[in-house]
């Protein structure tokens, strides 16, 4: 059997580009199909990345990267209606920067074509399937033949599902909205913020962001698609008031919307199969602990991997064992860290989380600032017995949540 | 004459075959640039400036009917990838000429340079690239190589070294006829470009690309460039087509318009 | 600002439906939610319970190929479709 | 020396206008005999020829029209001179030794602004100001050039967009090469011209090429335009932007020509063009 390049990347993310140029650092020629006409055409990430691994793989990024502003003010606010609780730390580390994806990917292929990736755009798959101790890749620029796929193609993971390996759930998921709007940020050039709103999305299970850009700002929330299959509460209609409520104003430049893997550790769909292996959003790869929310610096680091493992793999001259890169992954920080997460996942899969503590915090706070003699915890409990809670439930979930 | 076919022994004239120059521009897709906050964002994906590859097609088409060679020719920005572009097209090789900003007189000096020590026999551009569009590449090309020129063909015939073209100079249509070597500018109506293969983009990978530098001393410098706006009412009609087709009118009859 | 003027921002190259709607299914489906989950506003209800699908809105997210509880949109991506610049 | 020509006679009086505004030694080549210049060649304006009889004059300025044909002479003559060259300007300063102008690029979306050096070749639109009839000198030239020319066609029915003071123009929300008989009966009814985008034009073939408006078609400047069922892509507008009043008909109030209009009417094209027959008439 004859194959027309040692590995093809289903899509041009993050995720996809990483793992092309990790291969073809390694000698291997590769083949990346993006169906978009430029790589982030079709990509929308409410703003930030961790930069680590894009600095393993590229180390001189930071100059030349498209990046927007360094992290350096994370604010928090719990909002219950009118009332809002709002902390702001600030930090002066960089280890993190505000991003718009249409750019960075863009950059990151180009960074994939001097690495000597043959990158083909405008290019859909139709279809896979197995053939002759290899993957047929179908697409709209005819059929390709490869020993090795890498499956780079997003949260819906179409290659996976036209290999019959992976089938789609409502509550695996989380729909994200999002607007760019020019304005100025009032910050020093240097300095960005990153914004967590909780409490706003109608008792929809989900938060809201703030990134802010150069010369933009990136908001929009996150829902569960599930929540949002219970109330039937219109997401096209929410992004005005948020926009209102946050008090921007400023031309709006794009409105998207993209869905966002919400698997956990134990839902984690297959990785790899044989010839096949999974990166990035595709593999359902996302922290998020409600304090810090992750995925393009994992899709980097399992792109890089699989990259890497592609490498291993032909030199065994056995592309099935596709093993190895899940073994390599659960000894990296992807792995590590999702595991990690596992318990503040499950934290916030709690229904009181969006519906009961918001309302807690808002009253004990409301108490501590109003002239009386009514004490703290008192209110606390008074609030909780009224929802059925106990404090010891609360404590349970605090305590999960950390 | 012995120099010329050491530097470029694929230009060594076979019977039918021809030898096709095609120049191309790596452009910002328009169709991306926005207005924000009374700035043009002009930091967005490039493409092969839409015409061009009208231009590239048709160059193509010419190589494999007479069985002779196609290369590209690209000044300014030299981005791979879009070259790439033009070689899974099936264009042969590309000569890639990076210079800091330059008009179309430089760029048109860069590439007689080209053509002249290659010596095709016909040298293909777009009618005009969708950031400049100034149209005139070709005829300066021409002019400089010491050839006639044909713009705005939507279509061409060869015939031994007679080449026949139809131009379109809106509104008039003139068939015209000349002898090679010529340069010749296309419209969009002239083909429809190919979509290449996933194979094709493989070999594209195989075909040279020769990088080039060009000084150019520019006699027209840009000094700005901003948005291009005309500000309109946007006043919408709605609702039963026979009331707002009498508030149009009405309308348009305040305005003068009727 | 309205969503059509919202969606209006964004570059589209819209061909062919990318979207197919078993309506048979959506008669009986009453809480329709993708709807709801659909940021571009693309599902619309008719008076006889059937939904029609604005392809034309879509933003490529997927949200109602995974919210519809009954299967009944089947959906590829479009070959052309939307184009961020921003993401 | 500044040397004005064009094979368009309307286009050859705006850029003798703007000649005669510099206040300098004018030279003219056109197809017929006009006089707004000191001196001016007439000749059946073969393209070789042309590019000759300007370059000799030796001019610090030359000012061609802005047809197809002028462009293909002035970019020629540009190359021969080693000229600035700056095709389409619509406004020119001059400032010591030097041009300024300004010209519409990116298809449309930018106005980009440019310093000439000397001498300099430009070509301009046709516009409203008329020159100043002189004292002409003229000399018959004629000549062939190395391209002949086998056969000529007026376009269809042909129309000079250019100077239309109405124009209809159609684009794919039209439906139908049947239902453009709609837009045409609503241009007899209003004394206006029938043009179309580059899908219906070029792709689809409802109405000639040379009715097409756009980048690559004619551009226009009407009183009034107005745009059936066009999207509104930046090649088209680039083709209208400068018309006096732009009002557009289309289902869909998101399409970017929305913002690009005067008037948006949220209509099927087809009962919009019945019914504004039935009114106007009626």
């Amino acid at each position: 059997m004859s194959f027309d390049a040692d590995v093809a990347v289903v899509g041009g993310g993050l995720g996809g580009l990483s793992a092309a140029i990790s291969a073809a650092k390694e000698g291997l020629s590769v083949v990346l199909l993006e169906r978009g006409a430029y790589s982030g055409s079709k990509n929308v990430s409410g703003g930030r990345i961790y930069v680590h691994s894009l600095l393993k793989l590229i180390p001189d990024a930071l100059e030349r990267a498209p990046l927007e502003r360094p992290i350096t003010r994370e604010t928090y606010e719990v909002r219950c209606g009118d009332r809002r609780v709002t902390f702001t730390f600030q930090k002066r580390n960089r280890d993190s920067f505000s991003v718009l994806r249409a750019k960075l990917d863009d950059w990151l292929s180009h960074e994939a074509e001097a690495a000597g990736v043959l990158t083909s755009f405008d290019t859909q798959v139709t279809g896979a399937r197995r053939e002759g101790g290899g993957i047929t890749v179908e697409t709209n620029r005819g059929e390709f033949k490869v020993p090795l796929v890498i499956e780079a193609d997003g949260v819906t993971a179409p290659t996976s599902r036209y290999l019959g390996i992976r089938r789609l759930t409502p509550e695996q998921f989380m729909v994200g909205v999002k607007e760019v709007v020019a304005t100025k940020p009032e910050l020093p050039e240097d300095e960005g913020e990153a914004k967590v709103v909780l409490g706003l999305t109608a008792g929809l299970k989900g938060g809201g962001f703030l990134y802010t850009n150069r010369e933009s700002v990136s908001i929009g929330f996150t829902v569960k698609v599930e929540s949002v299959q219970e109330k039937l509460v219109k997401t096209s209609e929410l992004i005005e008031d948020y926009r209102e409520s946050l008090g921007i104003e400023g031309e709006v430049l794009e409105y998207s919307a993209h869905l966002i893997p919400y698997m956990g550790y134990r839902g984690l769909p297959p990785l790899y199969a044989p010839n096949l292996m999974v990166v990035g959003d595709a593999a359902g790869m996302l922290i998020s602990d409600g304090f810090v929310i992750r995925g393009m610096d994992l899709a980097i680091g399992s792109g890089t991997i699989a990259g890497q493992v592609a490498a291993k793999l032909r030199e065994m001259n056995n592309f099935t064992r596709t093993d190895i890169y899940q073994s390599q992954l659960e000894d990296s920080f992807v792995m590590r860290d999702i595991k990690a997460a596992w318990k503040s996942f499950k934290g916030l899969s709690n229904p009181r989380f969006y519906e009961v503590y918001p309302q807690v915090i808002c009253d004990v706070l409301d108490s501590m600032f109003s002239v009386g003699d009514r004490r703290l915890l008192k209110v606390a409990q008074e609030r909780l017995r009224k929802e059925g809670l106990g404090l010891t439930s609360l404590a349970r979930d605090l305590l999960w949540f950390t | 004459m012995l120099a010329d076919l050491l530097i470029h022994p694929r230009l060594v004239r076979v019977e039918v075959g021809l030898n096709v120059v095609v120049g191309f521009k790596v452009v910002p897709d328009e169709t991306l640039i926005k207005v924000s906050s009374g700035k043009l964002d002009m930091n967005v994906a490039v493409k092969i400036s839409t015409y061009d590859k009208n231009a590239i097609e048709e160059a193509v088409r010419i190589k494999e009917s007479t069985g002779g060679k196609a290369i590209g020719v690209t000044v300014g920005n030299t981005d791979r990838k879009t070259i790439r572009e033009a070689l899974s097209m099936g264009v042969d090789e590309v000569v890639a000429i990076s210079t800091q900003y330059t008009d179309v007189l430089g760029t048109a000096t860069a590439i007689a340079e080209e053509v002249r020590s290659m010596n095709p026999d016909l040298v293909l551009f777009g009618e005009t690239t969708t950031d400049g569009s100034t149209s005139g590449l070709g005829p300066m090309v021409a002019e400089f190589w010491g050839v006639p020129v044909i713009t705005f063909a939507k279509s061409i015939k060869l015939d031994g070294k007679v080449i026949r073209a139809e131009r379109s100079l809106t509104p008039v249509v003139e068939i015209v006829e000349t002898e090679l070597p010529t340069v010749v500018t296309v419209t969009g109506e002239i083909n429809s470009p190919r979509i290449p293969t996933l194979r094709q983009i493989m070999e594209s990978s195989k075909k040279p690309v020769r990088t080039k530098e060009f000084k150019s001393s520019p006699m027209a410098s840009l000094d700005s460039v901003e948005p291009y706006l005309v500000q309109r009412k946007r006043i919408v009609l709605e609702g039963k087509t026979e009331e707002v087709v009498q508030k149009l009118i009405e309308a348009l009859r305040k305005e003068g318009a009727l | 600002m309205n969503l059509l003027k919202r969606l209006g921002l964004n570059k589209y190259e819209v061909g062919e439906s990318h979207i197919r709607v078993n309506v048979e299914i959506c008669r009986s489906c009453e809480s329709k939610p993708c709807i709801a989950v659909c940021p571009a506003g693309t599902y619309e209800a008719q008076p006889d319970g059937t939904i029609v699908a604005h392809y034309e809105r879509c933003l490529e997210c997927g949200a109602a190929l995974v919210a519809c509880p009954y299967g009944a949109i089947a959906f590829k991506w479009p070959e052309k479709g939307i184009s961020y610049r921003y993401g | 020396m500044i040397v004005v020509f064009s094979e368009d006679g309307e286009n050859f009086k705006s850029a003798a206008a703007l000649a005669q505004s510099l206040g300098e030694e004018i030279a003219g080549v056109a197809k017929q005999e006009l006089k707004f210049t000191n001196k001016l060649y007439v000749t059946d304006f073969d393209e070789d020829v042309v590019v000759d009889i300007v370059s000799k004059e030796s001019p610090t300025l030359v000012i061609g029209g802005d047809t197809k044909r002028d462009k293909t002479v002035a970019a020629r003559v540009a190359a021969r001179l080693r000229a600035a060259y700056a095709p389409s300007v619509v406004d020119l300063k001059s400032q010591g030794d030097r041009f300024v102008v300004k010209r519409i690029g990116y298809s449309g979306v930018a106005l980009a602004t440019l310093t000439l050096s000397k001498p300099a070749v430009i070509t301009v639109g046709k516009g409203d100001s008329s020159p100043k009839e002189m004292q002409t000198q003229v000399i018959r030239q004629e000549g062939k050039g190395r391209v002949r020319v086998v056969e000529r066609r007026e376009g269809k029915g042909t129309v000079d967009l250019g100077s239309a003071k109405i124009i209809v123009s159609v684009g794919r929300g039209m439906g139908s090469k049947e239902n453009v008989k709609y837009a045409q009966e609503l241009a007899d009814a209003i004394g206006a011209a029938l043009a179309g985008s580059r899908p219906v034009t070029a792709e689809m073939g409802w109405l000639p090429e040379d009715r097409q408006v756009g980048l690559s078609g004619t551009k226009v400047k009407p009183k009034l335009y107005l745009a059936l069922g066009i999207s509104g892509q930046p090649q088209h507008l680039a083709g209208m932007k400068d018309s006096g009043l732009v009002v557009a008909v289309n289902k869909d109030k998101n399409a970017p020509i929305a913002e690009n209009c005067d008037y948006l009417v949220v209509a099927d094209t087809v009962e919009f063009c019945q019914e504004m027959v039935k009114r106007l008439k009626g």
